[in-house]
């Protein structure tokens, strides 16, 4: 990047077989990443309380990515199949309280997906930056 | 006490009189908010609204519903990791506060909180420091509700204990008294008409509007009815539709209790104390897990209880309830402590 | 007492021997306000009520009684909880006495508030389409659609959907459908950022007082609920805006599939908050998701404790 | 707390990319680090010893290692721990290396990401809890799906090595496709000499106990205490009494059976014992041709039966086994070239698959070793091989190798040459690929001693013209086009994922890759193993492969087995879920979603229901945690606390 760009906060909710794998792939291939996205691993998607990503996106977050095994392959057979579910429902949420859904993005990467990993986080990093930081909450002075 | 003088603001005035007021201090008056009336921060734009007695009490003005008692950091020794210490700072807000337009229930919720915060032994500092820097303006409630009961509890809509100025509206516009030094030191400084001429017919406002009450039940001998029930199945069967929310509570101008949390990030933090209700499970929840009250039938007793028996008691009969009638008002389940304290008087007889 | 209060006193008379205690209607302080009733004995059915004021959802109190054998009075609405807690395993059927009052709207004490003072009412009455409210100095008029709740101009559900004795005739479904979601689509037209400040300012009045999840029939944790616990610690017990964002967030994603539209969270909330539109939303997009409504079914189960390997209403994301 | 961090350079593998002494340095100021350091190569003996010594020396009871994946080395680091005497879950990774400093391009930046993973790993091990496996009796019985070459090695090892079997095969006899086969490369083994007395050692060990056609209804219960529910195909002949007299299928009137084990050339009988080396060997009815099934009359075999073992009303059965292990050896299937219209998508007879000319190469087979061409049963002269058909073939979404068909392409051809010395062979290929020992050789000397034309180019048409098949294709190397007329076509058809292989999988709760091949563990060090614990791979169910390394890797499965059962107790892994009684509120959530049925519901002392996590099925996926409302099921090691910490800790900076 040739301008200086302020980090965004990306914090990344990756399973441990697939996506955290992906992204370990991307490594060992070398395929460079910006550099904004944090990430916590978990064992699964379905360990991913969407509460996570409102809490997240509450405590500052720029971006929220979740990742999981592609469905039909989760490592615990059926966790994904629930994430899906449940961070569908919370992507058409999001948007009636006011936050920008495209903050949240989940999306599935496999452990020999290096290359896609690289492109789901150039792509969700570049779009982050395009909404710039996240609107704060004021407090209103009336406690 | 000092004696009483008057002053007289007509109703067209009003307006410059509430910016007057706002302008050295911190001014907090009660705003209509959708269906709901709380006190909020005045500012420009802010229009108050003293129709009716507001929905929430004013106690937040002075006990803040969340506010930092300290924040603290630790600090390590760069050389010995291992060494550290704590830095505290303390954290006392107290901006001199005005509170236009409580009622005389409002005012007097707060004599049961310096019962207990201003405490010789062991006064509260926080809210001690806001207590002195505050001043309540509060208005002779001339159309009190059907669930006001002020007067059962030893009030009524014209008491000016606990105020500072006491307003009285009249038909041109309102009558100014002070009641205490810090509020005739307050009038002096906003320039009003003198209003002895409107006396007689303040005093005739108020004596109307005390007459317009009923006391609903007598609180002779309640504290003894309550610990006679104490062990009996009354609260269960009574408060069967309580929800065991926090509504009557935090409305409630006389509850005062709270939490205290440390809530730290990193190597910092903050202590802080939070309102906390008697209604909820988790206020009585032990470090073990054991409950002494697990359900709302002794979370119920403990709030009649508190209010009109082990506070009066230790606090020479003051009866930690000021009968606004908030708690029925805006009860999610209808439950009503009249009733509650007829019905608990009823049973005391029967089990006589 | 009416013909139809004569009746469900009859009905619980007759069902006491059956339950440790009945929930019904009775009088409050004053003439709009009805409580829930708790009938242990048939002295108390002399406070026993069933008008347009009987607005409480009474399904509210199962699952703080989950061991007895309890009896309760629902309307239409009430009883899509009864239906959901069974569904879920929440409660035992067989522990239960349920009288189905069909119904035809309550009346929501807000929008009444909203337009007279209710302070001092003596009287109220039902006449065909009006409601008329006397108060000491006057009598007013209404048209009974302009006071009804939110949730009864869109009623698809007046007649109860599980009941063992149903006090009166099954009316059929008569509001338009199209409604339920007006307020969500209403609120949709603004902005972002404007819906961003809207809710910044509405949730700002939160006392966090708990009378929404309290009175919700689905909230089951109750005192176990995580608004209030520190282990898990997701939110602290400030009474700051972003704990009061996160505890409607909270109330909202844990009923996502289970709500049943009740309204009585709104209700409820001594601040006015309007957190049915955040109810109506989620319930909106499960509906959307996976053709499910909560409440109607005892054999389904809510569609986010379960999936489809192809779903057929969610894309893959594939970027 | 006392934590301790260590900061690895890799060498210049983090350290190029990351200021590593920086990270240290900020890591002292994060809570509760009492110590922090740099290294060059952490995962070295001399680093691991720095990190035992800093424990013992700084009473440290967390530690933090940033290095690489703690999916490379997460486990050497718990053990390196342990081994100073702190519980092994003490202990967290920030992986600095895949997902910083070989990713990122600006060293400042990797920095500070790298700072925030180690406060993040901080705060998380701050709330890690010291948890201690829990030991259970294990089920020292293996079974074995899939009776082929894989599954017979593995049955025999564990069966040799004191193991109660059972083996299941849906075939009527075991073998698998090595049975089928008339040589084995590159040594002209008779096939079914060397693999006829495995059969037999297999149908007559007394550990070894065989379920043939038969198929895997259910699997329940985790490694250690596996619960299968076998179905037993009905085979309409008491296999009790069955002596495998052979008396039936003289007798049948049914004739054009459709013989699986022949791949089609020939016709069976209904009633039919699939080879005379067949194990075990008893008959079975095919009710798709036995005339009493579709006329509802003959009967003949029942009447001539002298055991009286015909029995046509029999069912489906289903039967229970325990066992604590299980070896999937399911082998593989065949590409379905009538898919590819070009070469006549099956249409002509005399193109056929390279196991059709096996079996009309065997002596055993229909045309008793004779090699006669379908169409007139006459001796081909010209024989065209098309190599990798459903191969390396992205179009027809099989984009690998089969590993193994260059190989028996060279020896068909040679055995051509054998069979009929005046023919005349050609192989169409893509790149010769003959890897194994001896294989390269053996392909030059059918190129040199037996003079197939090996020629290198794709087949674009095969098509007929007059009794001759015509094969076009491309020579890549001489630039031009072919033109062969020939007597026979052998497709060369690739190896795909045994049909069936997905299903079974769900039910093993196995992984499978997009070819329906399974997914081992780790493609280099733990080739046999699954991700779920007690399920091992042998052969070509795991991705094509020749006999050799079949048989390796069958051998491989029951070493694996062996060496799990060589402790009386397993030990389960801690890091699952754990229900807090108080805050449970028995909503049953946690109950319904758990993809193993882990929890069930249990009655406290104080007679509260609530949820109970049986410790030996949770596998540690915490959905119940992400389901649970209270958060009183929480999974150990990946708590919400945790995980909030996690998020807290980045947001703090």
């Amino acid at each position: 990047m040739a301008e200086e760009k302020k980090e965004a906060k990306i914090v990344g909710f990756l399973c441990n077989w697939c996506s955290y794998g992906g992204a370990d792939t991307a490594g060992v291939s070398r395929f460079k990443q910006p550099t904004d996205l944090r990430i916590i691993r978990v064992p699964c998607s379905g360990r991913v309380d969407p509460l996570f990503v409102v809490k997240a996106l509450e405590s500052g977050a720029d971006g929220v990515l979740v990742s999981g095994c592609h469905p039909r392959d989760c490592h615990y057979s059926e966790g994904n199949f629930y994430a899906r579910r449940r961070l569908e429902v919370l992507k058409r949420f999001l948007p009636f309280m006011g936050i920008d859904p495209n903050r949240f993005e989940y999306t599935w990467v496999s452990a020999s997906e290096g290359q896609r990993w690289q492109q789901v986080v150039t792509k969700f990093t570049e779009q982050i930056h395009n909404l710039g930081p996240a609107p704060k909450r004021e407090e209103k002075s009336d406690r | 006490m000092v004696m009483s003088m008057s002053w007289f603001i007509p109703e067209n005035e009003f307006d410059i009189f509430v910016k007057n007021l706002s302008k050295k201090r911190r001014l907090f008056v009660p705003v209509k908010e959708n269906s709901i009336v709380r006190f909020v921060e005045f500012k420009d734009g802010i229009k108050p609204y003293f129709e009716k007695q507001a929905t929430s009490s004013a106690k937040n003005t002075i006990f803040p519903q969340t506010e930092t008692l300290f924040r603290f950091e630790y600090k390590k020794d760069p050389k010995d990791l291992k060494k550290f210490s704590v830095e505290i700072s303390e954290t006392i807000e107290a901006p001199e506060t005005v509170v236009l337009g409580t009622r005389p229930c409002d005012a007097r919720g707060f004599l049961v909180f310096d019962k207990v915060f201003l405490n010789p032994k062991h006064p509260d500092i926080y809210y001690q420091n806001r207590r002195e820097k505050s001043l309540f303006i509060t208005m002779t409630c001339t159309d009190p509700e059907p669930t006001c009961f002020c007067k059962a509890v030893g009030s009524s809509p014209a008491d000016s204990l606990g105020s500072d100025i006491l307003i009285t509206k009249v038909k041109d516009g309102f009558f100014v008294e002070t009641i205490t030094e810090k509020g005739e030191k307050l009038l002096n400084e906003l320039n009003l008409k003198d209003g002895d001429a409107y006396s007689k017919e303040a005093e005739k406002v108020k004596d109307e509007a005390n007459e317009k009450l009923e006391s609903p039940f007598d609180t002779k001998g309640l504290s003894a009815d309550i610990l006679k029930l104490f062990n009996t199945n009354f609260w269960e069967k009574e408060l069967a539709h309580c929800l065991s929310c926090g509504v009557c509570t935090y409305l409630c101008p006389t509850c005062y209790c709270f939490n205290i949390t440390d809530e730290t990030s990193d190597s910092e933090g903050e202590r802080i104390r939070t309102w906390d209700a008697c209604m909820f499970f988790h206020f009585t929840l032990e470090g073990s897990g054991h409950n002494p009250r697990p359900t709302k039938a002794e979370r119920f007793r403990n709030r009649v209880g508190h209010k009109f028996s082990y506070f009066p008691d230790r606090y020479d009969g003051m009866i930690a309830c000021c009968g606004c009638g908030r708690c029925i008002k805006s009860c999610p389940a209808s439950v009503d402590i009249r009733k509650v304290i007829i019905d608990l008087k009823e049973a005391a007889n029967e089990s006589a | 007492m009416t013909d139809r209060e004569e009746k469900i006193s009859e009905l619980i008379k007759n069902e006491l021997n059956n339950v440790d205690f009945f929930i019904a209607y009775g009088r409050g302080y004053d003439p709009i306000h009805v409580k829930p009733l708790f009938v242990y004995e048939e002295k108390d059915l002399d406070d026993l009520v069933m008008n347009i004021f009987c607005v409480h959802n009474n399904a509210s109190y199962l699952k703080t009684v989950k061991d007895k054998k309890v009896g309760i009075v629902v309307k239409g609405c009430d009883s899509r909880a009864v239906v959901q807690l069974i569904q879920e395993g929440l409660i035992n059927r067989d522990n239960l006495r349920i009288i189905g009052i069909p119904c035809t709207g309550v009346i929501s004490i807000k929008k009444l508030k909203e337009k007279m003072d209710i302070s001092r009412v003596t009287e109220a009455k039902v006449e065909s389409d009006s409601v008329i409210i006397k108060t000491s100095d006057e009598e007013k008029r209404f048209e009974k659609d302009d006071l009804l709740a939110d949730k009864c101009l869109w009623c698809q559900y007046p007649t109860p959907v599980i009941y063992d004795h149903l006090v009166g005739e099954t009316i059929e479904p008569s509001r338009p459908k199209e409604l339920e979601y007006k307020i969500v689509e209403e609120m949709e037209k603004e902005d972002l950022n404007v819906r961003f400040e809207y809710w910044n300012k509405e949730l700002s009045r939160c006392i966090r007082c708990y009378a929404c999840r309290n009175v919700c029939p689905m909230c089951v944790c109750q005192d176990q609920c995580v608004m209030e616990s520190r282990n898990p610690h997701w939110i602290s017990l400030k009474s700051n805006i972003t704990e009061k964002v996160m505890i409607q967030l909270i109330h909202a994603i844990h009923l996502a599939g289970r709500c049943v539209s009740c309204g009585e969270c709104e209700r409820v909330c001594p601040m006015d908050i309007p957190i049915f539109k955040i109810k109506q939303k989620m319930n909106q997009i499960v509906e959307e998701l996976f053709d499910y409504k909560a409440g109607i079914d005892l054999e389904a189960t809510p569609p986010l404790y379960t999936f489809q390997v192809e779903e057929a209403k969610i894309k893959e994301r594939e970027w | 707390m006392r934590i301790g961090v260590f900061i690895c350079h890799c060498g210049s593998n983090i350290a190029g990319t990351v200021d590593v002494k920086k990270v240290a340095e900020e890591a002292k100021r994060f809570p509760h680090v009492v110590y922090s350091t740099d290294y060059m190569y952490t995962c070295s003996e001399p680093g691991q010893l720095e990190i035992q010594e800093a424990i013992k020396k700084e009473k440290l009871d967390g530690v933090v290692v940033a290095s690489c994946s703690p999916r490379m080395h997460e486990n050497t680091f718990r053990r390196t721990v342990e081994k100073a005497g702190l519980n092994r879950y003490m202990f967290e990774m920030a992986n600095i290396r895949e997902h910083v400093s070989w990713v990122g391009v600006d060293k400042e930046a990797n920095t500070k990401k790298a700072i925030d993973l180690v406060r993040m790993a901080v705060a998380k091990v701050t709330l890690n809890q010291p948890l201690f496996p829990k030991s259970f009796k294990v089920n020292k019985n293996v079974l074995v799906i899939g009776g082929g070459v894989a599954g017979m090695q593995a049955a025999l090892d564990c069966a040799d090595g004191g193991l109660k079997v059972i083996l299941v095969e849906k075939n009527p006899s075991i073998g698998g496709k090595m049975a089928k086969l008339d040589k084995t490369f590159p040594t002209i083994d008779c096939s079914i000499c060397i693999l006829g007395p495995k059969m037999v050692d297999v149908g007559q060990h007394e550990n070894i106990k065989l379920y043939t056609y038969s198929e895997i209804e259910e699997i329940s219960g985790y490694v250690g205490n596996y619960e299968v529910k076998i179905r037993k195909k009905a085979t309409y002949v008491d296999w009790t009494k069955c002596t495998g007299c052979g008396l039936c299928m003289e007798k049948c009137p049914s004739k054009k059976a459709f013989d699986p084990f022949n791949e089609g050339i020939a016709p069976t009988t209904a009633i039919n014992i699939p080879f005379p080396q067949a194990i075990p060997k008893k008959a079975k009815i095919d009710p798709n041709y036995c005339r009493q099934f579709i006329k509802g009359k003959c009967g003949v075999c029942a009447k001539i039966c002298p055991v009286q073992a015909i029995d046509y009303e029999m069912q489906d059965e289903i039967v229970t086994e325990k066992v604590g292990a299980i070896i999937v050896a399911t082998g593989y299937s065949l590409f379905d070239h009538t898919k590819i219209k070009e070469y006549g998508a099956g249409k002509y007879l005399d193109v056929i698959t390279s196991i059709q000319y096996e079996r009309l190469l065997n002596a055993s087979g229909p045309t008793s070793g004779h090699i006669l061409r379908p169409s007139d049963n006459k001796e081909p002269k010209t024989i065209v091989f098309v190599a990798c058909v459903g191969s390396r073939d992205k179009s027809l979404g099989v984009p690998y190798c089969s590993n193994f068909c260059c190989m028996y392409i060279a020896k068909q051809a040679i055995l051509t040459k054998d069979h009929i010395p005046d023919s005349q062979s050609y192989v169409f290929y893509m790149d010769i690929r003959a890897p194994g020992k001896g294989y390269e050789e053996f392909v030059r000397r059918a190129q040199e001693e037996y003079g197939v034309k090996y020629i290198r180019g794709r087949v674009s048409r095969i098509f007929k013209r007059g009794d001759k098949m015509v094969v076009r294709g491309s020579d890549t190397l001489l630039g031009t086009q072919v033109e062969l007329e020939a007597d026979l076509v052998v497709l060369a058809t690739g190896a795909i994922a045994e049909e069936g292989a997905r299903e079974l999988a769900e039910k093993l709760r196995i992984s499978y890759d997009p070819y329906g091949f399974y997914i081992e563990s780790h493609p280099k060090l733990r080739p046999v193993e699954t991700n779920t614990a007690g399920v091992f791979l042998a052969g070509a169910c795991q991705g094509p492969k020749d006999i050799p390394a079949s048989v390796g890797q069958g051998s491989a499965a029951a070493s694996k087995v062996l060496s799990l059962f060589s402790k009386d107790l397993l030990e389960s892994d801690p890091q699952i879920a754990h229900v807090n009684e108080m805050l449970c509120v028995d909503c049953k959530k946690c109950i319904q979603t758990c993809p193993y049925g882990a929890i069930e519901e249990k009655k406290t002392p104080m007679g509260k229901i609530v949820a109970s996590v049986i410790e030996t099925v949770c596998q540690g996926c915490g959905l119940c945690t992400a389901t649970c409302p209270p958060g009183a099921i929480q999974l150990q090691q990946f708590t919400d606390n945790q995980l909030l910490a996690e998020v807290k800790a980045f947001f703090h900076a």
